[in-house]
């Protein structure tokens, strides 16, 4: 599979996207810089990485989402090319109009780095073949902008559509929103596009891969995708 | 236009800083009275900070060498040795009055600092750690202070992208008016590609890269000064903003321009901004420096040459390059969109020459401006020592289950999660270790290799007795690398003190660097970088005397690394090192009876040295199963934190003949809690005869409450609860 | 020619600024604060002298980046 | 009654968001755009009805919280 990494000047997790993609897909992602116009020929992955992507100025993922690459992602997504945001990545997709609704202050308006629990909500995506349907796993979060907010249509809409991948968790797997870490709406913490192409997270799955720094929840995602792209 | 500089009066050189005595100097040196950017020029190369003149005599006695030391003492960074080709770059900076002033900017500039410093050598930060001191929490901008500096520290390092693994944070009455913010960072380079400050070639063009130069943190002068500046509309904010991103930027253009060959030297512009990066830059290759400051990149308009020489504009770097090489390295900076120019250039006279607008503005021997600053041998007095605790003649009405409830929830002992919660300490993918144990351990590239990095300090035992608590310092820190596994390599030191000039002080400065040393040696772990904060005072008091040490540790094998959590029932516990009960200075004195008095424990470096590289061995042997060093609060704290790790409890043994509080929360040095599976039990008794070390059986591992006999048992989710409460607690109640 | 842009949460939006802000005043004992709404403030200096190309400006700078008009309203001030 | 706050930054403060909205403007191709600072606003609406009562209560939340006037000035201004 041919995958790529996009660089906006301040993201600064894109080598953890592209250790994780090597280490699990056995394939180097391309890393692609923002003011290219074209992706890399046959690309099937386009990952937007975690960051602080022009320094979270402004509104975070504002000034990246209107980046000059961003029209090829979005004409990749289009065509159904699969389209990875992690974190910085979900604000980047959700200012670009990939996917719905916005990302603000943690409720606390503190940033948070910590493990926190999600439900798997659905395994029928590319990105989550590979786990079980309501499993509960462990993905750490590092935000200080990870509060999911869309107007009461557009939350009744993913509901409705069952667009909520990712949500957030009680130990005992119970949505709790008492819970939650950022206040997010519905306890969001990922949410797929109409044709299930298209994912945007807060966690970082890429940050849970190596057993040497941490449990290994994260690896599905990625074997999901590739065993999603080797089937088509 | 030929701007207007006010008169040098004597009133202007004392708001420069500088000393009657300290003028005379600067006007024997050239010969004629300095013009007023010269003044501000020797003011930034001449105080404290730059010239280390209270310091310096002192700091000539750490031991800096060993076959492992790349670079000591001196560069941006101290460099070491890691093997596989590989270096570990790092130091320790302070922030602590900017800290003072603007908690949230004076914090976050000071890590935005401290990665610069990293980055300078051609390493890339790979870690950050930081040691905080505040006042009382019961004083109210302590409050604040932690909110901001916290808030500050993860900002600027969350949104850099370097991973915030470690530090401490204390509180005491003693840092009411002045906390401390030391900052530190670890990056990793090829160790054959190391860049220095040292300039070589001559009429090689001087860059200037990074931000733009507004008027941020011209200090000192600044009042006089804006009377003649233009637009003083209202009263400049000496304050610097750190821009993150910025550095970022910073960071990878940088490195890009450094592996494509264009770099010949390369100096931050750090305090005293350009001039002391061109100063250093010059006077370390034997050159002179010419500026033309019509070309530096400027944020405000009018800027004088003074203000140009003197601004602390973060985010920049000066640099000379290599011949032919200016087109490449301005391409490079302009994809990330920062700013280059051509600002100077190197010259054979070993002048400083300052030009601006058709002006010189300054003109000045470029190595006496370092060489000849003061040097003060400040006298100072020792400060006297203190008596033994006797256990036998306190009155202690509290249980020890109690008092360790007590202790646990304590502002000093109580979780850092709410605070290291808010700091990135993922990112790269290495945290093998994360906040919470002894050490960090940071993975090397791929692996298998790791660093291990940890800070500390008891500031009370450096008050009552500097030299044993400088000496406990060093040795807590080589400790704390020991107990993950680690071979301990090189420190950093970040000594913060009150007014040199006053002799007691000056006591506890040379004391406190004398304990240091002796460690040092000792423990062959050399002093490769530091930096000095004197002036800590608020109405005449200084703070509490506080060394903090950085130290930096491998680990071959990140998978032999040991972690303090009790791993299962049924386990063998061991101290490891002699229990005499030695409650002088020790927290439970402080915190249960409200006393700050004795000796503090005296520190025996051969001890330590053979204690430590016992428990290394052990865990290089895979014979223990968990580790934790035993430090402030004594044996039962240690335990209590194993068992709140794990939620594991443990059956521990009554000690005899030993004043019993005096056992749990002694603070005897050189010992560390472990854990044996109890098939390795005879294995690990064997070892330790043959070390000639002494292990004493304190109980076993089981349930989920510590037990010791004749006490009530100790509950570990209620323990855990009343450790993690007091922070959270404490900050939520005024404020977000 | 200087302008301002003001640029504020729709009102059916929740600001988790706002709600920390009152309850922080509330805890530092000022009184009679009955809500608070964070939004942001652009001081824009632009070339243009004439006031219709400027307005023209600006908006385009509100509906490409400035403001998220998801969540987001935004208004133009002329300044001097 | 109802009053706006405006927080910015000091003129000799570095504003490194507004100089990143300013590139981000230049390029998306929006002309003319000499130099942006960005501050805050708050909106706030006040149990007081007298103003000179809610002046001094708009002018203690500042000082005490929305503005941080080592770097940054205030002003209100009284909406309606
Ligand atoms: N300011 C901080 N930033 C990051 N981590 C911290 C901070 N303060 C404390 N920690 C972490 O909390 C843990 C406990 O700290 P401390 O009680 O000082 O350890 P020690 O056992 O060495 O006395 C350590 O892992 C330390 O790195
Ligand atoms: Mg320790």
């Amino acid at each position: 599979m041919k995958s790529a990494v996009l660089v906006f000047p301040g993201s600064n997790r894109e080598g953890d996207a592209a250790r994780a993609l090597t280490m699990i897909t056995g394939s180097k992602p391309a890393m692609v810089w923002h003011a290219e116009t074209a992706l890399p020929a046959g690309t099937d992955l386009v990952v937007l990485p975690g960051g602080f992507s022009y320094g979270d100025y402004l509104r975070c993922g504002a000034i990246a989402g209107r980046a000059a690459i961003m029209d090829a992602v979005r004409e990749h997504a289009a065509r159904g090319g699969l389209v990875l945001g992690i974190c910085n990545g979900f604000q980047i997709l959700c200012e670009s109009g990939l996917l719905p609704g916005v990302l603000v202050r943690n409720a606390r308006l503190r940033f948070i780095c910590r493990e926190a629990l999600l439900k798997v909500e659905r395994n029928d995506t590319p990105f989550t073949r590979r786990y079980a349907k309501g499993a509960v796993v462990r993905f750490p979060v590092a935000h200080g902008e990870g509060n999911y907010t869309a107007d009461v249509e557009t939350l009744k809409r993913l509901e409705g559509e069952g667009r909520v991948v990712f949500r957030y968790v009680s130990p005992g797997g119970q949505r709790d929103d008492t819970q939650v870490l950022n206040g997010a709406a519905n306890s969001i913490g990922g949410i797929v596009s109409e044709k299930l192409n298209v994912l945007g997270l807060m966690p970082h799955p890429e940050n849970h891969v190596d057993p040497v720094v941490g449990p290994t929840d994260g690896r599905a995602l990625f074997e999901s995708i590739a065993g999603a792209l080797e089937r088509a | 236009m030929t701007s207007f500089e006010p008169k040098i009066t004597p009133e202007l050189v004392a708001e420069h800083g500088l000393k009657p005595d300290e003028y005379e100097r600067i006007l024997k040196l050239i010969g004629r009275e300095p013009s007023f950017t010269e003044l501000g020029i020797f003011s930034a190369m001449w105080n404290e900070h730059c010239s280390y003149k209270s310091s310096r005599l002192h700091l000539k006695g750490l031991p800096t060498k060993a076959p492992w030391v790349i670079q000591g003492p001196g560069e941006n960074a101290g460099v070491i040795d890691i093997g596989d080709g590989q270096a570990a770059v790092f130091k320790m900076e302070s922030h602590n009055h900017p800290s003072y002033i603007e908690p949230h900017q004076g914090a976050a500039t000071g890590v935005g600092g401290i990665l610069r410093d990293v980055f300078t050598m051609g390493a890339r930060p790979i870690a950050a750690l930081n040691a905080l001191r505040f006042g009382d929490p019961k004083h109210p901008r302590t409050r604040h202070l932690v909110s901001g500096v916290v808030s500050g520290v993860g900002s600027y390092g969350n949104s850099f992208g370097v991973p915030t693994v470690g530090g401490l944070v204390g509180f005491h009455t003693r840092y009411d008016g002045n906390p401390l913010v030391n900052a530190m960072a670890v990056g990793l380079a090829d160790a054959d590609k190391i860049f220095y400050a040292k300039a070589t070639g001559v009429g090689l063009p001087v860059v200037y890269l990074g931000s733009k130069t507004g008027r941020d943190g011209i200090h000192g002068a600044t009042m006089a000064s804006a009377e003649f500046g233009e637009g003083a509309e209202e009263k400049r904010p000496t304050v610097q903003v750190g821009d993150p991103f910025a550095e970022k930027l910073l960071l990878e253009a940088c490195l890009e321009i450094m592996e494509a060959g264009c770099v010949v030297a390369i100096q931050d512009m750090g305090a005293a901004g350009l001039t002391c990066s061109a100063v250093e830059m010059g006077a370390k290759g034997d050159l002179g420096i010419e500026l033309d400051l019509d070309n530096v990149p400027c944020r405000e308009t009018g800027m004088s040459a003074y203000e140009m020489m003197l601004s602390e504009s973060q985010e920049r770097m000066l640099m000379v390059i290599a011949p032919g090489k200016e087109e490449q390295a301005e391409a490079i900076f302009r994809k990330w969109g920062l700013d280059f120019a051509i600002v100077g250039h190197t010259t054979d006279d070993l002048r400083f020459v300052v030009k601006h607008k058709g002006e010189i503005k300054a003109d000045l021997p470029i190595k006496e401006l370092g060489d000849e600053a003061p040097l003060y041998d400040r006298p100072w007095v020792e400060t006297p020592k203190q008596q033994r605790i006797d256990p036998a003649a306190l009155e202690i009405s509290a249980t020890i289950p109690g008092a360790l409830e007590r202790l646990i929830g304590s502002p000093d002992f109580a979780s850092k999660r709410w605070i290291w919660e808010q700091y990135d300490y993922l990112i790269l993918n290495n945290t093998a270790q994360r906040p919470g144990g002894d050490a960090a351990v940071v993975r090397v590239l791929d692996g298998p290799k790791a660093l291990a990095m940890s800070c500390d300090v008891t500031p009370r035992y450096c008050e009552a007795d500097p030299f044993e608590g400088g000496k406990q310092a060093v040795a807590e820190v080589w400790r704390n690398i020991t107990a993950v596994g680690a071979r301990p390599l090189a420190l950093t030191d970040n000594l913060n003190f009150g007014n040199p000039e006053k002799p007691e002080i000056m006591g506890q400065l040379v004391g406190c660097l004398r304990g240091i040393g002796a460690a040092a040696l000792a423990l062959d772990f050399p002093v490769v970088s530091g930096n000095v904060s004197l002036y800590n005072e608020t109405n005449g008091r200084g703070i509490l005397p506080t060394p903090t040490i950085g130290g930096v540790g491998v680990l071959d094998d990140i998978d032999t690394m040991a972690t303090l959590a009790f791993k299962a029932g049924g386990e063998v516990i061991f101290v490891v090192g002699e229990t005499t009960g030695w409650l002088g200075q020790s927290a439970f004195l402080a915190e249960i009876l409200d006393r700050e008095e004795g000796a503090p424990p005296p520190v025996d470096l051969e001890l330590e040295r053979k204690n430590g590289d016992f428990v290394r061995a052990l865990i290089d042997a895979r014979l223990v199963t968990a580790v934790h060093d035993v430090s402030d609060g004594g044996l039962l704290v240690a335990l209590a934190e194993m068992a709140m790790a794990s939620g594991i409890g443990a059956n521990l043994l009554a000690p005899e003949g030993i004043n019993p509080h005096a056992y749990w929360f002694g603070e005897d040095q050189a010992r560390y809690v472990i854990t044996v599976a109890s098939g390795e039990k005879a294995q690990v008794l064997r070892q330790a005869e043959i070390a000639g070390v002494t292990l004493s059986k304190i109980g076993a591992t089981a349930g989920d409450r510590l037990n010791i006999p004749g006490e009530r048992p100790i509950v570990i989710d209620a323990l855990r609860e009343r450790h993690e409460a007091w922070l959270p607690i404490y900050m939520g109640a005024g404020m977000m | 020619m200087k302008a301002r842009v003001l640029v504020t949460l729709k009102s059916a939006v929740l600001d988790p600024q706002g709600k920390a802000i009152e309850g922080a005043l509330r805890s530092l004992g000022v009184p009679g604060v009955a809500s608070v709404r964070q939004g942001k403030v652009f001081d824009v200096e632009l070339d243009a002298a004439d006031p219709a190309k400027a307005e023209a400006t600006l908006k385009e700078a509100c509906e490409k980046l400035l403001a998220n008009t998801v969540i987001e309203t935004y208004r133009i001030e002329f300044v001097g």
